[in-house]
This record gives C-alpha cells, structure tokens and sequence, in this order.
C-alpha cells in the first residue's frame, strides 16, 4: 500500500492549515519545556515524559480528528493531550498536583485526561492502551455512532503481547480504529532495533491484513496527509489502518535522562531533523513572514507561561478529595 | 417463584438485563458456540435472541477480552467480560488491575467503569492445579473493584442484575460446581439483590459461621448436622466480599461470642483472613473463644481423588471445627 | 521458503522408518480411544483431549528430535508424550490418578509431564508453553548444549499474546526452537478462521523473520520430511523456525464434546483424509503387507490394553503425597 | 562489614551468586543500559563482568520474561526474572501463578522451578496508581511462592542470595524508596539470610509491632518515639512473608499480650490479616487487648502530595496506635 500523497488537497487553504498545525506545535514544545523546568524545581512530583521532537505526529493526527472523537494515549501523552485539545493550564496544574488539574490532581503527569475534548487517558502500562482503544472502538460500533478512535503506541511497546491480541481483534471485528505507532527507535535506554526481531511493527501489523502506512513522522506534511487520508478510510468503514510514524526523541526517555545509551553524534545530528524547525522552513517557502512565525512563537510561550503561573498560583486539592471516585458502593471514608 | 439451575438463572438475568439495556453486552471464547458442547452454557441461546454483536464470540485473546472490555465501558457501554474462570483469568490481571479498578480514581472521576469481570472459582472433580484456583480475596485488596461471589441460583441472578447495573467494575466469581445446583428463583425481572449484604442463611445462637459461595452451601450441611448434636450455630452467607456486610457479622458474633470462617480457598492470605481479623480487631473483647478458620492446605490442587480430598474443606471439617469450639 | 522435499533422504531405508513412525500413530490412536473408554466408565477425572486425526504431527516432530532434546506441549498432549517416549502405561495410570503415574497421580490427562524423555509437561494454560519454551532453549544456550527444543501450540492458542512475545523473543535471541502449529481449525467450539484476521499463524510468524514452513499434517511422509529439515537447520545454528502443520481434529474438543458446532458433513470428509489410512496406504504401496500392518495394529493394541489393566490394578497414591513436593521451605504439614 | 546503600547491597549480592554458579543470570527491560540513566540502577556494572548473555536486555515483554525464565528454571538454569515493579508484574502473573508455583508439583516433582521473581513494591512520591503498588499479600495466597520483603541493605544481600540458591520460585519485593538508604553489610560471600527467619528489630515488653520491607523501619522509628514516652514496644521485621516466622511472633505476643501490624499495602485484604488472624486463633487467650492493623485507605494511590498523604502510613500512626492501645 503506497503512502497517500494527495489528502490534504481538500483543504482549500494548505498553508493557513499546516501553520495552524504548527502552532499547536509549538504549544506541545513550549509546554514539554516548562514541565522540565517545573521539574527541576522539585514542583512536578513523579517523572515527565517529554515529547520533543514527535510533535508533528500529535498535531496531525488529531488535527485530522473531530473533537468527538477518541484518543488512547500512553506514558509519553502532553502532546496527545495538547493536540486533542485538552487545556494546557489544566494539565500544568495536574502535573503539579493542584486543585483545577484536568485530573483533579489524582493522575498527573502520566495520567492525563481529558475526556470533554475525547482524551480517554495517558497511560502508566505500556500497549494496555491497544486493547482499551479497541473496546472503545468497539462500543462507537454498538452505539451506532460515526466516531473514530486513534491509539498511539511506541515502538518498544509493540513487542507487548496485547499489542498482537489487539490487532487481531481490531480487525476481526472490523473496529474503527487509528493504530499510529511512533517510532522513536528507543526504549527507555534500550535501542529497540536491538530487541525487535525482522522488520518491526509495521511488517506485523501488515501480518494481520491491517493495511500500514509508514510515514516519516518529522515530517508535518506527509504526516497530516497520511493522517487525513486513514482517518477518511476508517470513517468510510474501511476498519482498522496502522501508521507508523518513524521519529525521534530528542530529549531523554524522562526528562531528567541524560541519554548516555546514545552512540556518540546521534542526538546532534537528529536536531536538523526534528519537526518544528522543518515544518518553519516550509512555512517560510510558503511566504510565512519571520515576523508571523516569532508572533506564533511568542504567543505559545506566552500562553504555557500562563499556565504555569496559574498552576505555581493554584492551591493543593482539599485532601478529603482522596477518598472520592474510587467507587460508588464500599469506597473508603474519610478519615482513614 | 420458579424452581431452576444456577446456570438457568444467570443466563435469565443476563437476558433481563440486555432486554432492558441495549448497550448490556457479553464477550468471551466460546460464547455464541460453546452451549452446543460442554462450555459457556449459561450462554445458551442467548446468541439467537441478541445476535453476535452482543453475545461476541472471542478470539482466545484474554488480555484483549478484558482490556476491550475496559475501554468499551469507559466508552458508555456495560460489557460483561467472560473469562470463563479465574484460572484464565490470571492472563487478564492487568487489565482488571491496572486499568479497570482505577481508570475512574486516577482520572478524577471524569470516566466510569461499568464492566462486569466474570470469572469462576473453584475446585471440580479431576480439574487439577491450573483449572480449580480460587482467588476471590485477591480483588478484595484492590481498590476500585467489586467482589461478588454469589451461592444460590437466586443470589446469582439477583447479584448478576445488580453488578451489571453497578457504575464500578465488578469481579463477579460464580463457583464452577453451583451451575448445575436447582433453587427457588424470583421471575420479576426487577428483583435484584443489592451487593454488600448478607443471606443470613440460618439463625442460630451457639455459633456464627461466615462463609460464602460453594462454602457456604456447605456450612449450612454443616448446621444442620449440628443441630442434630443440639448446636444452634448462625449461618451467614457473606455474598459480596468487598463491601462485606461487616455488620451483619458483628451482630451475630456479639450474640454468639464464637467465629469459625471456614473458606474453600488455601487458607494462607484468604478472605477468611480478613473477616477474622476485622472481628478479632473490633470485637476481641467478646469473643468467648478464639477465633478460628478453614481453608485448604497452601497445595496447588492435586488430581487424583484422594490427593484432592486433602485439598478440600467439607462441610464435616466445618462441623468439626465448631464442635471443638463448643468444647463437644 | 519453499516446503523441503529431500530431508528424508538420509534414511537407509525409507519405508522402515515411516512404518516406526507408523506404529507410534496407532500407539497413539489406541491410546486415546482408550482414554476415552475410561473416561465414560467414570475411571478419569476431568477431561480428555485426544489427538485422534493429529498423529503424524507429533510422530514426525518426535520421531526427528534426540531423546535429549526437549519438548513443550500442550493441554492436548498424549500424543507429543507418546511419540517423545513416554510410556503409555505410566500416563494411562496419571489419566486415572494412580500411584506410578507419570506425575504421581498428581497432574492427569492435561499435566502429563516425563522428564526422562525430555517431555517437559502439558499445559492446561493456552500458548504459555511458547514463553516456557523459548526459556527452556534459553538455558540449553547458556549451558552450552546442543539440544534443541519443540514446542506445540493450536491454531486457536495462536490468539493469544504470548505466542507473538515468544516468536519475537526466540528470534532476537537466535534460540533453537522448533515452534510446530497444530492447525486443526478449531479452538474448542469456535472455528479459528473466524476469529483470526489475516493469514494465519504461518503468515504472522513470518513477520518476525522466522523461516516458516508449512505442511499438510496428516501426511506422515511430508511431516518427517518438513521436521528433519528444520530440526537439522535448528540443530546447526539456524535459530528457530516455524512449521505450520495443517491437520483435523476427528473428535471433539475434548472427548465427551459431540462437536455439534461443526457444519454437516465436514467430519465425514475429513475421515477421509486422516493420517493413519493414509500412512497405511502408502506403506502398502511400499510392499508393507496386511498381515504386517495388522500385527502392528493389534501390537498397539494390546500395549495400550496392558497398560490400561495396570492402571486399573493400580492403587491410588497414599493421601500424604498431596503434601510433597509444593516448595521445600514453607511446604504444607499432614495433616491439614 | 562496610556500609553501602540497598542497591549496592544486592547488587553486591547479585554479583556473588553470578560468580558462584554460572547458570545464575538476569533479564528484564534494560538491564545492561539502565544504570546509565535512572532505572535498574541496581544492575550497574554488572553487563561488564558477566556479558550480555547472563545480563539479558529483554524486550518489553513482561510475560515472556516470566515466562522464559520458568522455561529456564526448569531446564537447569537459576533466571532473576526482573520485572522491575509488581505493577508492571502483573503483565506476568499467569506466568507466575500459573506456571511457576505449579510445575514442581503438578508434574509430581519431575522438575523444579529455581528462579527469583524479582517485583518492587511500594510508593514512591508522585509515582500514582499504576506505579505504587504492594501486592505482596497476593502471593502469600499462592502455594508453591515464597515471598521476599527485605527492608535493611544487609537483609536485601542476605536474602537475595538465599532466595537466589533455593530451588523453589521465589517473590523477591524490594521497596522501591529503599534502594537509595544506607547500612552495614558482611562482606562474607557465603553471608546468607535464612528464608523464614524474622529479624528482631527492637526488644521490648509492652507491645509487639510486626512489620516488613520499609513499614519495619517506620516501626522501628515508632517504637525509638514510644520509647521517648515510656512505652517499651518489640518490633519484629518478619522479612519473610511466607513461610513467615509464627514462632518469634507468637513468643513475642505471648510476652506483650499486645500485637500492632502496621502495613503500607491497602489494609483490606493486606498481609496484616493474615498475621492478626493467625494470632487470634493462636493467642486469642493471651492477648490484653484487641489486635489492631494499620494499612492504608482502600484507593488508588493518588497523585498529589496532600493526597498522597492520605494514602501512607507513617510512624506517627503507629506510634498513634501503639499509645491507643496501651490506653496512653
Ligand atoms: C508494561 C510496562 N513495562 C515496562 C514499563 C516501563 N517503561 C515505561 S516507558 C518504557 C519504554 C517505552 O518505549 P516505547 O514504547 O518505545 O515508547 P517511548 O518511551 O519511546 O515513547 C518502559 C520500559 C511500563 N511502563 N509498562
Ligand atoms: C489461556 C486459556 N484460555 C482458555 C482456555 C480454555 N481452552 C482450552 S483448550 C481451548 C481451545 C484451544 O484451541 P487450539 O489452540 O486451536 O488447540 P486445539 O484444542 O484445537 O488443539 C480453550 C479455549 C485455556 N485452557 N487457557
Ligand atoms: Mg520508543
Ligand atoms: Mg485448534
């Protein structure tokens, strides 16, 4: 199956819709640096999975989504979040524990959620998001409604046996689902190369008669083509599609990793590589002015530094709110 | 009032329930074909009435089986997830662990988790180590989830309507012996029983036996035995295992100052653990006589009859123990 | 990867050898009908799944392999331990739960487990042989040794997750394992096609880079010839492979299922096909006469007779064998 | 004896045993890349010395790491089958369960099943639900396991040997905020901890506080605070959870008539019941006042600090509850 080309031509206006993308990209970088910061000064409790460099991925994807559509996400999800269109101020105050958190301060960082823009969760369990996003697939099919649901999965998680039970499912029961696999080619501190056998989890999921596109996943253009054209499939009824996304972590697996494991080079030379700085070269061969893109720039700083300033402002939840939302019947009462 | 089988009566609740719901859903190996041969007969005929998109026959998938479940309830429907038993079960743990018991805590209540997880316990003739496990007090230290585990065929088809109409997930263990086993069932298909409360299965004054599932069948042989050596001993058939219906308990071990838990499981880290330390803790001060319990021998099930009745607790252990605990 | 046709050519004497195999099928054969009998007349507990129509598989898998190698089975597993060497008489005694069983009484029909001839057990948990399996080839490599290992695994098993971590395992760490796909096209009641997306086991093997071959499973001739290819590739260094071995169970699930799930007519034809006839018609062929394979047939018989009257005379093991063997520290005391 | 953190400890011990038998190795998700960042600390070095083959960097594939490893187990070999955390060993509890604890005696002690399962267990701050868990109550309920819960750097060397060279599966649950403390370990290659040998922690004669892995410490904390007030307590560290050491608890309850189980795991269901049942039982005679547990709340272990905070026991709760049920 040839990697589609063509889908973006019913946007009546390509560059106004990739800025728009890209903007959201520099929201999802903006934000993933701040949460590092935030870190730092001891104020994010846990780790933060950053997704520098993969944004393009997020950003097209769900930029090719309706908002009543479903997301699955997984450790690695700000970007997913952020694309989907969960508020970034939230989400600060979840990572830093506070009362307005999009969680309630119960999840954070790794947890987020966002169930009012179809955000159905980050993910602490690598691959259970494939069999969570297959059901949820499956009860759109029993609802009779049109939506779609997309799961994103990384590339050492597809070595998970649910990933397999997943695919097969998925298309047995013919499920309107998105599997967008993002490759970064690591593991946590292990090169996934290493420890996948044979071509890799597009070669898989092909195995199961899932039809795969492989897209390279810093590129804004091909990715929203690529999007657009399997999201038109899944909605027309076309089951379940695979893309995989070949990318690049430019930062550690949490953002406190050094990223020792790396051969020597490899992360300088992946920097010329990474999404937002090729999708600015387009966007400057389209005629977008440096003025217009430091505007775009400036205002997604502008608005994650308000978030954090919301979030550092924001108080701790009541700590009664620990006994709540663990069940309705023979939940825990407060005090313990 | 209708005389029928444990198996009769949860399929009739099931039917019940997915006539009255439309987003009530079954998934699970077997369960649109396995009526046909020796298994998923508590399914039998339901594919006609609901067709396969409701009563979905499986792939042998089981992490898929629960994880789809998980994500279809948090997507608005009320899957009831078919394991067939806790055995299997084992190959779904995360998903009902990680996942379903905690998706609507650690998301901040934004979502709801309406899964029934149906797994068998117990142990059947000739079933061996790995088909006759019971673990029902495993999901009782699991925050988030329901424990209901169901003795009669009217406790099974009223506990089943209430777990599926519950918001939370629940375990529901039927015990693989009972599907066979004929008792009185209510035909209103409004008749539910609520979880978290006891049967209290037979007054008594002497005596307070806890116990639920095949147990407590078996303890109530066991009173009646019992009474026939004049020991009037208080049968309660606990029915949830979380939230147990701690007052039920207190109230009768407060008139008899005497406790035996008698449980089928190995005794090690049981439920009965659990009860006995709740009313050691809250009613140490009125006990007449320590508490005691019944379990198995921390043994995997062994095979042969003789070697699996080593294994089993019966209801002449059961009465055996209480004759003790009288001093008889 | 085409099938292999000349593996067999090393054999002086061709039809000598497939007549040994052929008199491990009826072994087998008579073996489960056994069983059976026994099961009915209330002698075994639990159930009994026979291998009856799927003889060739193991008998050519075993009858390739070393007495040192080892294997992995299944919950359908007399047939794996006949052909590996188990004696008939001592599994006969573990299906009616008597003292000298093969496990002491303590397994049963879905246990039976002989580690003298490299049996490493049946399992009563689908696919987890697979994991068991790749650790077992695991230790063969540490140890230095120049066993190999085989695994069984049903079309149905196929399904499950583990069966896919295991190939990619297997593969990654280059280990000597045969892996053998009983495809008989049922798992239980369900037919397999209808729950399996795409081409199958052979075809999502393939997509982790094992050489995969397959075979029609009930041709004696074709499976020893398929099985000492691989064994000889996997012996020399060639890691694993796969061998996909089409077949028909010709009873039910397990022996007391009346297999109503199955369409008309289909067990009718599929008895036309079965292993044992067709192995003796080309023994015929070959100049093997009646009165030879007759002899052979009631040969098999009357073992399986003895052993199954030394089951019956057997006594049940002492009750306070129930406590042996749980763990040596911390192992229950008799009595209960 | 040299002082070193937990993570030298056992990594020290690890070491040993590899350099004693060439069939002891480890595999897990990182292994031999870990240490260079900030998971598997505890393997530092290790891939130098004894190579990738018994330092196995295992794709991310919790079951077949359990799984494989019981495969190698039986084969002949001693597998450390690291699963880094219980939560992420639940992806590998059909293995564990199934397999593990099973072979040794459904196959009528054919084989043996030498291999550590090695599952962290515990909160560490801002982890949340699916990185904070304690199951070790779990496998106490599962013959055929024994169950490891070292607190001190000393015990974790010491019983990561010993549970390294039994020929039985082994659960071994460090906590994962104690790989960073600090204590005086032997140097002595052939220094073994015995499985099912409680540690006494502190003598003392009004109460005795059982407790494992990181809650033992807080108990000892505690009992330096009760101590501060005239309260004499005994804290037992039991260390092992099963087989565990009844005898020094029962001769310690016999001599205080008072027994405290604190424990980090959610209390229902805990471990802490199975102590306090057995006790009650045994002692229900002996005992001046009730038994009394201490566990956390039945939820999800939130994110937040102040809620978080509502999930950990601390020492001040024991101590707390040591002074309520002396009546000070
Ligand atoms: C089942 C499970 N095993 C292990 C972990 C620990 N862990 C967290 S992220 C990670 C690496 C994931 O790699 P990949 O899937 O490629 O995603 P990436 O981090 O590269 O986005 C590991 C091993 C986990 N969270 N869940
Ligand atoms: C993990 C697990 N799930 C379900 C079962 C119940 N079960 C036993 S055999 C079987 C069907 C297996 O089919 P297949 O793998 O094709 O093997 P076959 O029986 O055809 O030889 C099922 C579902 C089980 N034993 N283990
Ligand atoms: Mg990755
Ligand atoms: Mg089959």
């Amino acid at each position: 199956m040839p990697a589609p080309t063509q889908a973006a031509t019913d946007h009546t206006n390509q560059t106004e819709r990739i800025f728009g993308l890209f903007k959201t990209m520099l929201l999802i970088r903006a934000f993933e640096e701040a949460a590092h910061q935030l870190l730092t000064e001891g104020l994010v409790h846990g780790s933060v999975h950053q997704s520098i460099g993969q944004e393009a991925i997020s950003v097209a994807v769900c930029g090719n989504l309706r908002r009543d559509d479903l997301i699955q996400s997984n450790h690695r999800g700000h970007a997913h979040a952020i694309a989907k269109g969960a508020n970034p101020t939230a989400m600060m105050k979840e990572l830093l524990g506070r009362a307005g958190g999009t969680n309630g301060g119960k999840g954070g960082s790794m947890h987020i959620a966002d169930f009012s823009v179809g955000m159905l969760g980050a993910n602490g369990i690598l691959a259970d998001g494939m069999g969570l996003a297959a059901g949820a697939a499956h009860a759109v099919t029993l609802k009779g409604e049109d939506k779609i649901v997309g799961v994103f999965v990384g590339d050492g998680s597809t070595n998970r046996g649910p990933f397999y039970e997943a695919l097969n499912w998925a298309k047995v029961f013919h499920l309107p689902l998105l599997i967008v696999c993002e490759d970064n080619g690591y593991a946590s501190t292990t090169a996934t190369r290493g420890v996948t056998a044979g071509g890799g989890p597009a070669v898989r999921a092909a195995s199961f008669d899932i039809p795969v596109v492989s897209v390279d996943g810093n590129d804004l253009l091909a990715m929203d083509a690529a999007a657009a054209t399997l999201i038109e499939r899944i909605r027309n009824g076309g089951g379940p599609h695979f893309l995989h996304a070949a990318t690049y972590r430019l930062k550690g697996h949490v953002s406190r990793d050094p990223g020792l494991y790396r051969p020597k080079g490899e992360l300088e030379a992946r920097w010329d590589h990474e999404p937002v700085r090729r999708a600015e070269a387009w966007l400057a061969e389209q005629g977008v002015t440096p003025t217009e893109i430091a505007a775009a720039r400036a205002a997604a700083q502008e608005r994650i530094a308000g978030g954090v300033a919301a979030a550092r402002a924001a108080p701790f939840p009541d700590p009664k709110v620990a006994y709540a939302d663990v069940q309705d019947v023979g939940g825990p009462s407060w005090p313990k | 009032m209708a005389e029928m089988t444990y198996a009769d009566a949860v399929r009739e609740g099931l039917a019940e329930e997915m006539r009255r719901d439309r987003l009530v859903w079954a998934l699970g190996e077997d369960l649109s074909t396995g009526h046909t041969s020796s298994s998923a007969s508590q399914y039998k005929g339901l594919i006609d009435e609901f067709g396969p998109q409701r009563i979905v026959n499986a792939p042998i998938s089981e992490s898929t089986i629960m994880g789809s479940a998980v994500g279809a309830a948090v997507a608005g429907t009320r899957p009831i997830a078919d394991l067939r038993s806790i055995d299997f079960g084992m190959c779904a743990i995360d998903e009902l662990v990680n996942q379903a018991a905690k998706i609507r805590y650690m998301f901040g209540g934004q979502a709801r988790v309406p899964l029934m997880a149906r797994m068998a316990i117990g142990a059947r003739r000739g079933a061996a180590a790995q088909h006759s496990q019971s673990y029902e007090a495993w999901f009782v230290h699991v925050p988030g989830l329901i424990v209901v585990t169901p003795a009669t065929p009217a406790d099974g088809k009223g506990l089943l309507k209430s777990s599926i109409r519950c918001d939370d997930p629940v375990v529901f263990m039927e015990h693989k012996e009972l599907w066979g086993a004929k008792g009185e069932v209510s035909a209103d298909a409004d008749h539910l029983v609520p979880l978290g409360q006891a049967r209290m299965a037979r007054m008594g004054s002497d005596i307070t036996i806890v116990a639920w599932s095949r147990m407590a069948l078996l303890a109530e042989q066991a009173a009646a035995a019992l009474a026939a050596d004049g020991i009037d001993a208080e049968v309660i058939d606990l029915r949830t295992l979380w939230p147990w219906d701690r007052e039920a308990v207190f109230t009768s071990v407060r008139k008899t100052g005497r406790l035996l838990v008698p449980q089928e499981a190995v005794l090690a880290g049981g439920f009965a653990g659990e009860v006995a330390a709740t009313v050691a803790e809250e009613l140490g001060t009125v006990l007449k006589t320590p508490i005691r319990r019944l379990g198995a021998p921390r043994m995997p099930v062994p095979y042969a009859p003789p070697l699996e009745d080593e294994y089993r607790i019966t209801e002449k252990h059961i009465a055996g123990a209480a004759r003790a605990m009288l001093g008889r």
